[in-house]
Formats: C-alpha cells, structure tokens, sequence
C-alpha cells in the first residue's frame, strides 16, 4: 500500500475509484463467490465436499487445459518476445523467497526452518490464481500475452529451490542432498501437466487444438467454480488453525502478497507486458502454491510446522489475492504502465 | 492347515511418506505390502497437505526379526516429526514361509 | 386416479389421448431409456457401477447446475409473484407426509415408526425427479416459471421435519431434540448447493453467468442421463427386497404419488402457475426424497426398518414417477388450468 | 524398541453414523481414529444409503480401560438398531504412552 | 461387556476374485464380511488388471472351525495360481454369539 | 510389412507418399501426443495419475457415448446394409485369435495355455483403438460407415471364446463350464454400455439425441485425450516387463497387428465396406483387448502368466497400432479398394 501512494500520487483518485469498480466486478464473479459458497458451508458445518477423486480430477484437468491452450498460442507467438519476460520471472522466483525469508525472520521472529518453510511457498506460484487472474484481466477488456502460462511454469520450482536451500542452511545440513526432492517437484502432477500440456498444444497446433477445444476451453471456467467451491472449503477448514499461528501471520499472508504483487508487476512492466499480463505476472509472484511446495517442503524440512504454511498459503493469502489481490495488481500494472 | 505364526505390522502416515516408507519397508526385509486409503485424527494434527486428515495405512506380514527392524526404523525416522502411528499384531499365515 | 374421472370428466377423451402420446415420447426419451438400461443391467446381474465418487461428483453438479441456473433466472423475475406459490409449497411440505402417515396407518397397519419414516421421505422432495419433470415440460413446449428451483429448496425440508416428528411422538420421545438433525438437513449437501447455487445465480446475474453456461447448462442433460444410469442399477438393486416388503407397499408406491401429484397440481394452479410450472409442482409433491431424507431418519428414527422407505421412494415411486407419473401430472395440470 | 501392549478396537458401521462415532470415541476417552471405506455384507442387511452395502471401518488404539468403554458403548447405543460389528485385538504399539 | 473370543481372518486379493471369494465365503459359512480397496506389491507381482497393484482386502469374523474352512480353501483354490496372502488373528467379538 | 509390398506393387509409390504425411499427421494429433506424455510422465517417475475411480468413469462416459452416437446412426441407416460387415466381424473374430494360437505356438513356442490366453486378447477388441481409428479416417476426410460401432459390439466376445476354449482344451479340461465367465464377457462394462447404448441411441432417435449431443459428442475427443494420457501411464508401467517376457513377444506384438489388421481391412473391402470403414475394421482386428479379456482370462485360464498378455496388449500393440497401425490399416483399406 504504501507503495502505491508514494510511487505515483498524480493518478492516485480515477485510479482509486476504478479499482473500487473493479474490486466489485471482481467479488460477483461466479468464481468468488462459489468460493465465498465453499468458505460458508464449511462454516456451517456442512457435510458438503467434492470427493478427493473428483477434485483431484478436476485439478488434472485445469492444469493440462492451461498448457494446451498456452502451448497452441506459444505456437503462433514469435518466441524472442518471451526471452525478457521469462528472465524476470525467474528473478522474481529468487527475490520473493529470500523477501518472505526476511521478513519472517526479522519482522516475525520466526525459527529459521519455519520462515525457510513458508518463503518456499511464497516464492512458487499457485495455479488457480493464475487462472482467477487471467479471468479477471480478460474480463475487464485486456488481453494477456499467449506465453504467459509458459511463465507459470517457470515460477514454479525456483522459490521451492531457494526456500528448500534456505531451510537447509538453517538447519545446518547443507550437505542435505535436495536434488532428490527437486527432481519430484520437476516431475510432479503440476509441472508434468502444465509443461507437457505446452509442449503437446504447441506441437498439435490451432488445427490439432479444434476438435478438443470444447472440452478443454468451453468447459473451462464452469469447472473452475467447481473447483473454487472446494477450495473455499479447504481454506475455511483451515480458518481455525490461524489461533494457532497467531496475528503476525495473518498480517503476513496479507502484506506480503502485496509487495510480491507490486514486484512482479514492476518487473513484468519493465520486461515488456502489456498491463494485462503484467498484473497476471504479479498476481503469480503474489501467490503462494498450496500444491507442489508442501509435500517438498514436508519431505525436505519435517521440523518446519505445516500449519504455519499450509494456512498462510491456503487460508490467507489465496483467499485475500482471489478476492481483492488481483484487481489490486491490475491497478498497481496500469499505474506502472503510464 | 498349516499356519505359520508371524507378525503383522500396521502404521498409519501421511500420504507424502508413501514412496519412502515403502522403499524402506523393502530395504529392512519386507516382502511385500498392502496399502488401503484412510482419514483419521490424532494428537499431532500436523500434517502437509491440501486435504487435511488424509493417510496411508500400511501393513505388512513379515518375520518377528524383520517386524522389530520395521518398528525401530519407523520409531526412529519419522516419529520425530511426522504424524505416524505403528501397531505389531501376532498372526497365522497361510503359506507363511513365503514371508518370512 | 379417481381423483381425474370425478372432476373433470368433459375434458376426458382427448386429454386421455394425448396422455397416451406424451407417454410414449416420455419413454422415448434418453432419460427414462437411460434409466430402464441401469435397470436391465442390475438385472442381468452386470458388473456395470458408476464409481461412488463420480457418482456424487456428479449429484454435486446437477444439484450447484439447478440452483445457478434458477438464480440467474431468480434475478430477472419480479419477486413478488413468487409468493403465493411458495406458500402452496410450504403447505404441500406440511399436508402430504400428514396424508402419508394416515394411509401408511390406517391401510397399511404399518408400525407407527416405520409409517412415520416413510412419511419423512414423501413430504420431502427428489431432485432428480423434478430436474425430469422441467426437462419434459420444456420438451412439450411449456416454458415452467423461472422460480421453480426456489420452490424446490422449500420443498426439501419441512416434510422431513413433519415426518420425525410424528416418528417421535408415535415412539414416545417428542423430548428427543430434532434440532440437531433439521440442521444437518439444512446444511446438508442437497441444501446447500441448492440454495448456495440460487445465491451465487442471483448475484452473477446474466452476465456473471454466461462463461459458465456451457458447463453448467450445455452439459446438464447429458451429464442427466448418465446419472440416470445408476438410478437405475441403484433402483434395481433394490427390486429383490419388494418380496420382504409386501405388496401394500408397491400399491402405496404408486398410489400416493398420484394423489400428491394431483394435489401439487392443483394447488400450483390455485397460487398461479401455468400449466408447465403446475406440473413440475405436481411432480416435486409426487416425489419422494432418497438423498436428504435417509440419514436424517435413520439417525432419529433407528428403529424404523429402512428396507421399507428405500425401497418405496427408490425402487417404486422414483421410477413411477419417472416414466407415468410426470406425463400424469402435466395433464393434471393442464385440466385444471382449464 | 519398547512396545507397549494396548488393544485395537475395530468398529465397522453404517457411514450415517460417522460424526457421532468420533464424537462418542472421543469422547470416551480415544486419543485418535483411523478410519477406511468399507463395503460388505452380513445378518441384519439393514443400512440407511442410497448406495446399498458402504460401511465405514473405524480403528482406535487405546488402553484396555479405554477399550473396554468403547466396545460398552457401541454394544449398548448402536448394536440394537444399526448394523454395527465391532472386535477387539492386542497389540504392542510403538510410543505406545502418546495413546493411552 | 461380555465379548466372545472369535478369529479375524484377513484375505489380500486380486479384484478379480471378488465374487468368487464372496460366494465361497458365504458358503464356508461365514456371516458376513468387510472390503476395503488396496494397493500392494508382493512376491508374484501377477495380476490381471490394467491398473497395476489393485487389490481387494477382506475380512472375516467366524468362530475357529469356520476361519479353517476359510482358510484351507482359500490355501488349497487360490494360492497356486493367484496373487492371494491371508492370515488370521484373535479377535475378541462384541455380541459375538451372531457371528458363529 | 511382407503384404503390401508382395500384393500391390504398382501402387507403391504414392500410397508410401501419403502413408508417410498420413502417419506425420497422426503423430501431431493430440490424441497420440497425450498418449507420448503420459508414457514420457512415466518414465520420469512422475507421480501423475487418474484417480481410479476418474479413469473408470472416463471409460463408461466413451464407452456409453460411442454406443449412443452409433445407436442414433443406426436409426437413419438401411438395416440390410450391415449384414455381410457383420458376418465378415465375426468371421474376423473366429480366425484372428486361431492365428494368433498358432503363431505363438509354432513360432514363440509358448505354453499352450499362454498362448491361448494371449490369443484370446488378440481376438478380441480394443474399443479406443476403435475409437481413435475412427477418429483418424473422419479426420483424413472419410466418412465411415454409420454401424461401425455395432461392428465393435461384435468383435468383442467371439475372439474371446476361441481363445478360452483353446486354453481349456490345451489343459484337458474340456469340461470345464465356460459359460460362466462368458455370461460375465457378456454383462460386463464394455458390452453393457456399448450395446446398451446403441439400443438407447437407436430408439432415442436424433430428436431425442440432441440436447445430449453436447455432453456425448461435443466434449469426446476432449474426454479421449485425457484418457489416453493415463493410457500411456498404464502402458508405461509394463515397459519394464518386456524384459521379462523376452523378444519374440514384442515381435509378435508389432508383426500379428499388421497381419489381422490387413485381413481386417481386407474383409471389410470384401464386404462392401468404404476405405474408411475398411480402415477402422482393420484396426479392430488388429487390437488387442485389456479391459475385457483380461478377467475372463484369469477367471479361466490362472496358469496363464497375466504378465505376458497384458503387456502384449497394452505396452506394445496399443501403442503401436496408436501411432503407426491405424495410418498403416487405412493405406491397406486405400489399395484394397482400388
Ligand atoms: N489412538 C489412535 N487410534 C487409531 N489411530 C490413530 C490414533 N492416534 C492417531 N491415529 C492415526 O494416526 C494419524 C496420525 O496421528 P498423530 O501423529 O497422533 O497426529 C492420525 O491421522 C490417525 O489416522
Ligand atoms: N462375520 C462378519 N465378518 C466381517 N464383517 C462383518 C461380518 N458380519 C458383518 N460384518 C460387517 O458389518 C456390517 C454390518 O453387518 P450386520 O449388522 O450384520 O448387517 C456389514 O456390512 C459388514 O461390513
Ligand atoms: N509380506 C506382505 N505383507 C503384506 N501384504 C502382502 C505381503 N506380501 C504380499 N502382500 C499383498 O498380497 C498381494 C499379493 O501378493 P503376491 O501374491 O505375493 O504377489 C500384494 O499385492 C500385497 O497387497
Ligand atoms: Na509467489
Ligand atoms: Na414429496
Ligand atoms: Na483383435
């Protein structure tokens, strides 16, 4: 927040009022408010929950969807294009987790293997806010550049990396060998889905693409909500663990992806974006992944407390960029772009 | 009917253990495993998942000898830090030399 | 049937041909073929199952589908009409498990404990029977009310409510708390998405919508017959307990709904509702609840034998339902109209 | 390795009844639950699903006073009107203390 | 709480076994029984199956006489050519007079 | 690879030509590519999987579907058109699995009751080889034969009997009831939902068919391509096996495909069948079954090694008639129809 006011004062009213417009748009969106349904039930205490097949059906399913559609734009893209976004993500995939790591440190007073836990989670990327991003900047008339699923992919593991050798460090067993883990981030459902996704849309072609595209793009955004319901489900069964992790989590899971928003708009602007995929760029560096870094985080540093990051990551911050993160980022890319 | 006394060695874990505990199951002499799907609760409550609650319980048939290593290594590895719980029931095998 | 040749007998002769007619295309359509397959299947002792978890994976869509679709649909109609019909559905949810009960006692000579449960499960209501009775009167040409679905949610637990209530005043128990269980009713999963999904419609809107269309209006139908499938080997599965529940129970199966039909019909006609909207009433009167229903007597009303009110509401009334009674109902209605 | 000698109570039911038998094992004194999709068959044949023949098979390891309470328990308030079959085994648990 | 002393006994199979084994359970005279769906590595590592390592798990409650029946046919029927292991425990039954 | 150079010489040269752009096209469609991703996920070690219970409803959703479209076809077609097609499936399903006996046999010198077993795959049919060969002739701009998909129906159990047979009377047990297990070849998934869904398709008619079109056509080739993903995981899985079963099985696996599938498409150029229809014949006689086959082999012949004919089937002639066979079979069907 801060930055916003400090950077650029001048365009500070129309832009306020617009995001207030947007913040809006974006709270009626079908995608938040299933979650906001999913946050409820469970609050109910509703026996309301998708079958753990289903659900991670439905999360094969976005995933592969997302690569094969990035893979058939990849296709028509002239790819030097995506030479200075991709380096900035990559940085962004270095800086975040090393911020996260300092700020738990310094500001939370933190144990090492517990800041080094949560930096690898806020220094990879969650797929569902890409998505709920990249919704978001459609909707609002903006199209995002065709590779920016490619950059999702490379967001990934580098945070994981950085958090993992962090926590290593920390815990004095440097010697530890992570490429092991590495390599079962590499080839995990996500990775495997999203970058053979990629490679099978760029192979196969508009051409190759027609005939499967009402499954993989008209049904898209309907599972999404599906798919949102549950996860409002999940983020409210762990709403009553943050008495446990405290209020300087709370305030952590909210700043945090507002400086990593800010970061990777800025960064996203400078390499080349468009304000569209700009904020797509910083919703990613200001999500946190709830998906591949905890079993590497798990397997790596046991000693790390998994409620600190499974509810920073899940409760707080994928429900604060989901609902009002997001058309922040937009917000923050548009300023940057003038 | 000849029945072999055995032990059967249960432990209940979380899913992000499957591929080591059974690679180490292997290793300590186990000749083999069956695993079921289940959900429980417990004292630690820690566990990383996306779905909470969510485990693996494992049994294996083997030797005393084999069952003691098992237990021990569980005990010693992953009790530490991990929401594991490991029970050893004796049992009569059919054809128990096979498992032995 | 009584009920039809005593009250209207002039319109008799060509209302009773194009029963006949609306009969066959009913049969003819994939849904009750569907459904007759699962049948023949169970009966040809097929290993043919859909899995449990795509099977409540896909009640969870059908259920979120209906009530979207009702709340877009909620939020373009005038919302004082939707007033007396709601009042005619609270008053079928109060009278048909009271009529239930006394048929079940008086000529059934059923235990009071057993008449009550079965009772629960008539007073409530099958959503797929009414996803069946709209998708055929729009097949006939009817255009039913946009607030149909809303109806529904009201249906759902009033009769339940009424039936453990009688079920506890017949086993000497009105101290037992109810309350407990009427919660799990109302934050149950058919509830929940029900209702969830008429808020999450009505806040969208049109235009929140129209993304998710395609999966939640495009792929219903079909999604429909497949779930229609395993009612069907569900249904069958149950044919060989008839024999230990007696054939007083298939005649009430078959009877009580045509009186319930009859009666939802009419009061659907008296608070308003065309034909098509009549009909669809007609037929959530005429069902018999197999979802919501079953726990919540089970968990009040141990004692009663469930054998006797799954096999009436599954096995008996939900097929009749499916395949004469909602033609039935529609002429009904469009008698009445008259 | 220290095993403690505790007993595992296996309960098999209708799944209607699974919030309150965690709540009741709770209760009653279980330090925790582990529980498995079951399906089956036996005398009663009575079950309250529209998906005929699931169960739920619930284990707790606990102390022999522990046990003896919940297999009361379930004798008295299930066995009467639900399909319920439930057995008790000995077995060595490892940290055994954590559950008693 | 009275509890009768019965035998558990537990049948690891292919799921391709599963009506047979049901139907000769019930006719060895067993009352009842319990599925649970696993996965599993063994010896013979056959199976017919195109998802590799599925299994089905079964158990049985019988009094002793019974659990042999079991047992010895399933010793004598499945074992050479099937990827079956089995064994059987001392359980300790609630109302156990219904299971014998 | 000896036939078409030996028959057809004069037409070598274009029709290798084409057969070359044919197998290039098929390669980039994304049906071959999913399937290439899941075998690479597999061999990374990835932990990418269906859950079983998706994979399982995957296959009744295609299996239905196919059945569906085929009965709703049948309706509009002359029914005297399918009866030399039909005679010659069925001629295809008595011979295919005898030579296939006979050559595992005489050439590979297997136990008679491996060999049996392994014909009793070979006789039978693999319905997404069916499906993707159907898909590759539309594709290729053929219009195949509208009761192709009752062919498929045909093809299934025949091949299985003779192979069953073969093994009982190779282990002198002649009198072993097989009628059992072909009861359970004959009410199984595949069967059910194949014919079951013809007849619902057949009598449904296109009117009936049409607001389910989009669930049962719209979204198939979408639903096939996750399918085959998983496809090629499972195939993956019994790549290790190969050394286990030695050389000639791989020889055999490559080599028996192109021989059933040129008399496949040869008998269907025989029987009046289109090149398209005589492609897609081809490629059924040529694939293997590995969901039908499998338990009523185990069921009947135990002493059977599983490890042999589940990786004939799945690891080497699935792929292979995927990739190369089916472009292979059409050129068959192209020159035979000269
Ligand atoms: N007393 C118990 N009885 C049965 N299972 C238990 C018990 N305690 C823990 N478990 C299982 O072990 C897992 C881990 O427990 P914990 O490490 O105590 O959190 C739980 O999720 C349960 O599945
Ligand atoms: N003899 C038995 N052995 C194992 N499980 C049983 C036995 N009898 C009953 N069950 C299980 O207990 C459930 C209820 O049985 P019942 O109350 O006898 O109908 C069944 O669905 C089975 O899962
Ligand atoms: N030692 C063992 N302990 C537990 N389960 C086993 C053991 N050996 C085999 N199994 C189970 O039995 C099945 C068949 O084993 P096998 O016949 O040895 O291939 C495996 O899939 C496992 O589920
Ligand atoms: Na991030
Ligand atoms: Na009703
Ligand atoms: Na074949």
């Amino acid at each position: 927040m801060v930055i916003q006011v400090t950077i650029l004062p001048q365009a500070d009213i129309i832009s306020a009022m617009s995001t207030a417009d947007l913040l809006q748009a974006n709270l009626l969106s079908p995608y938040v408010l299933a979650f906001g349904l999913g946050v409820l039930a469970k609050l109910l205490r509703s026996d309301l929950a998708l079958p753990k097949d289903v659900y991670t059906g439905l999360s094969i399913y976005l995933l592969f969807a997302l690569g094969l559609k990035g893979g058939v734009e990849l296709s028509e893209a002239p790819f030097g294009e995506i030479f200075l976004p991709a380096v900035a993500t990559l940085a962004l995939g270095v800086v975040t987790p090393v911020v996260a790591y300092a700020v738990l440190r310094r500001l939370g007073r933190l144990r090492p293997v517990d800041a080094a836990a949560i930096a690898a989670h806020y220094g990879s990327v969650s797929a569902v806010t890409f998505i709920a991003a990249q919704t978001f900047v459609r909707a609002v008339g903006e199209t995002p550049e065709p590779y920016l699923a490619t950059l999702l992919a490379l967001l990934e593991s580098p945070g994981i990396a950085v958090g993992l050798g962090l926590g290593l460090l920390a815990t004095r067993r440097a010697d530890h060998p992570v490429g092991g883990v590495m390599r079962e981030v590499f080839t995990g459902r996500t990775m495997l889905l999203l970058v053979g996704g990629l490679i099978v849309g760029a192979l196969t072609g508009k051409s190759g693409y027609e005939p499967i595209q009402p499954f993989y793009e008209g049904m898209f955004r309907g599972a999404l909500t599906l798919f949102l319901l549950e996860m409002g489900l999940l983020a409210a069964e762990r709403l009553s663990d943050l008495k446990r992790t405290g209020p300087f989590l709370v305030a952590f899971g909210v700043m945090i992806p507002v400086v990593h928003g800010a970061l990777g708009a800025w960064a996203g602007t400078l390499a080349g974006l468009s304000p569209g995929g700009a904020a797509v760029l910083g919703a990613m560096a200001a999500s946190a992944s709830y998906i591949a870094a905890p079993p590497a985080v798990r397997m790596t540093l046991p000693e790390a407390n998994p409620t600190y990051y499974l509810t920073a990551s899940l409760a707080i911050t994928f429900p604060f960029n989901l609902v009002a993160g997001i058309p922040l980022y937009y917000w923050f890319a548009r300023l940057f772009a003038e | 009917m000849a029945l072999t006394p055995l032990r059967l060695v249960t432990i209940v874990a979380e899913p992000v253990l499957e591929s080591r505990l059974v690679r180490d199951l292997k290793a300590l002499g186990a000749s083999g495993w069956t695993l079921t799907e289940s959900r429980g609760e417990g004292s630690r409550g820690m566990r990383a998942s996306d779905v909470p609650g969510e485990g693996i319980r494992l049994e294996v048939v083997a030797s005393p000898e084999t069952a003691d290593r098992i237990v021990a290594h569980v005990a010693e590895h992953y009790f530490p830090n991990y929401a594991v719980i490991a029970w050893v029931c004796e049992v009569q095998v059919v054809r128990g030399e096979k498992y032995v």
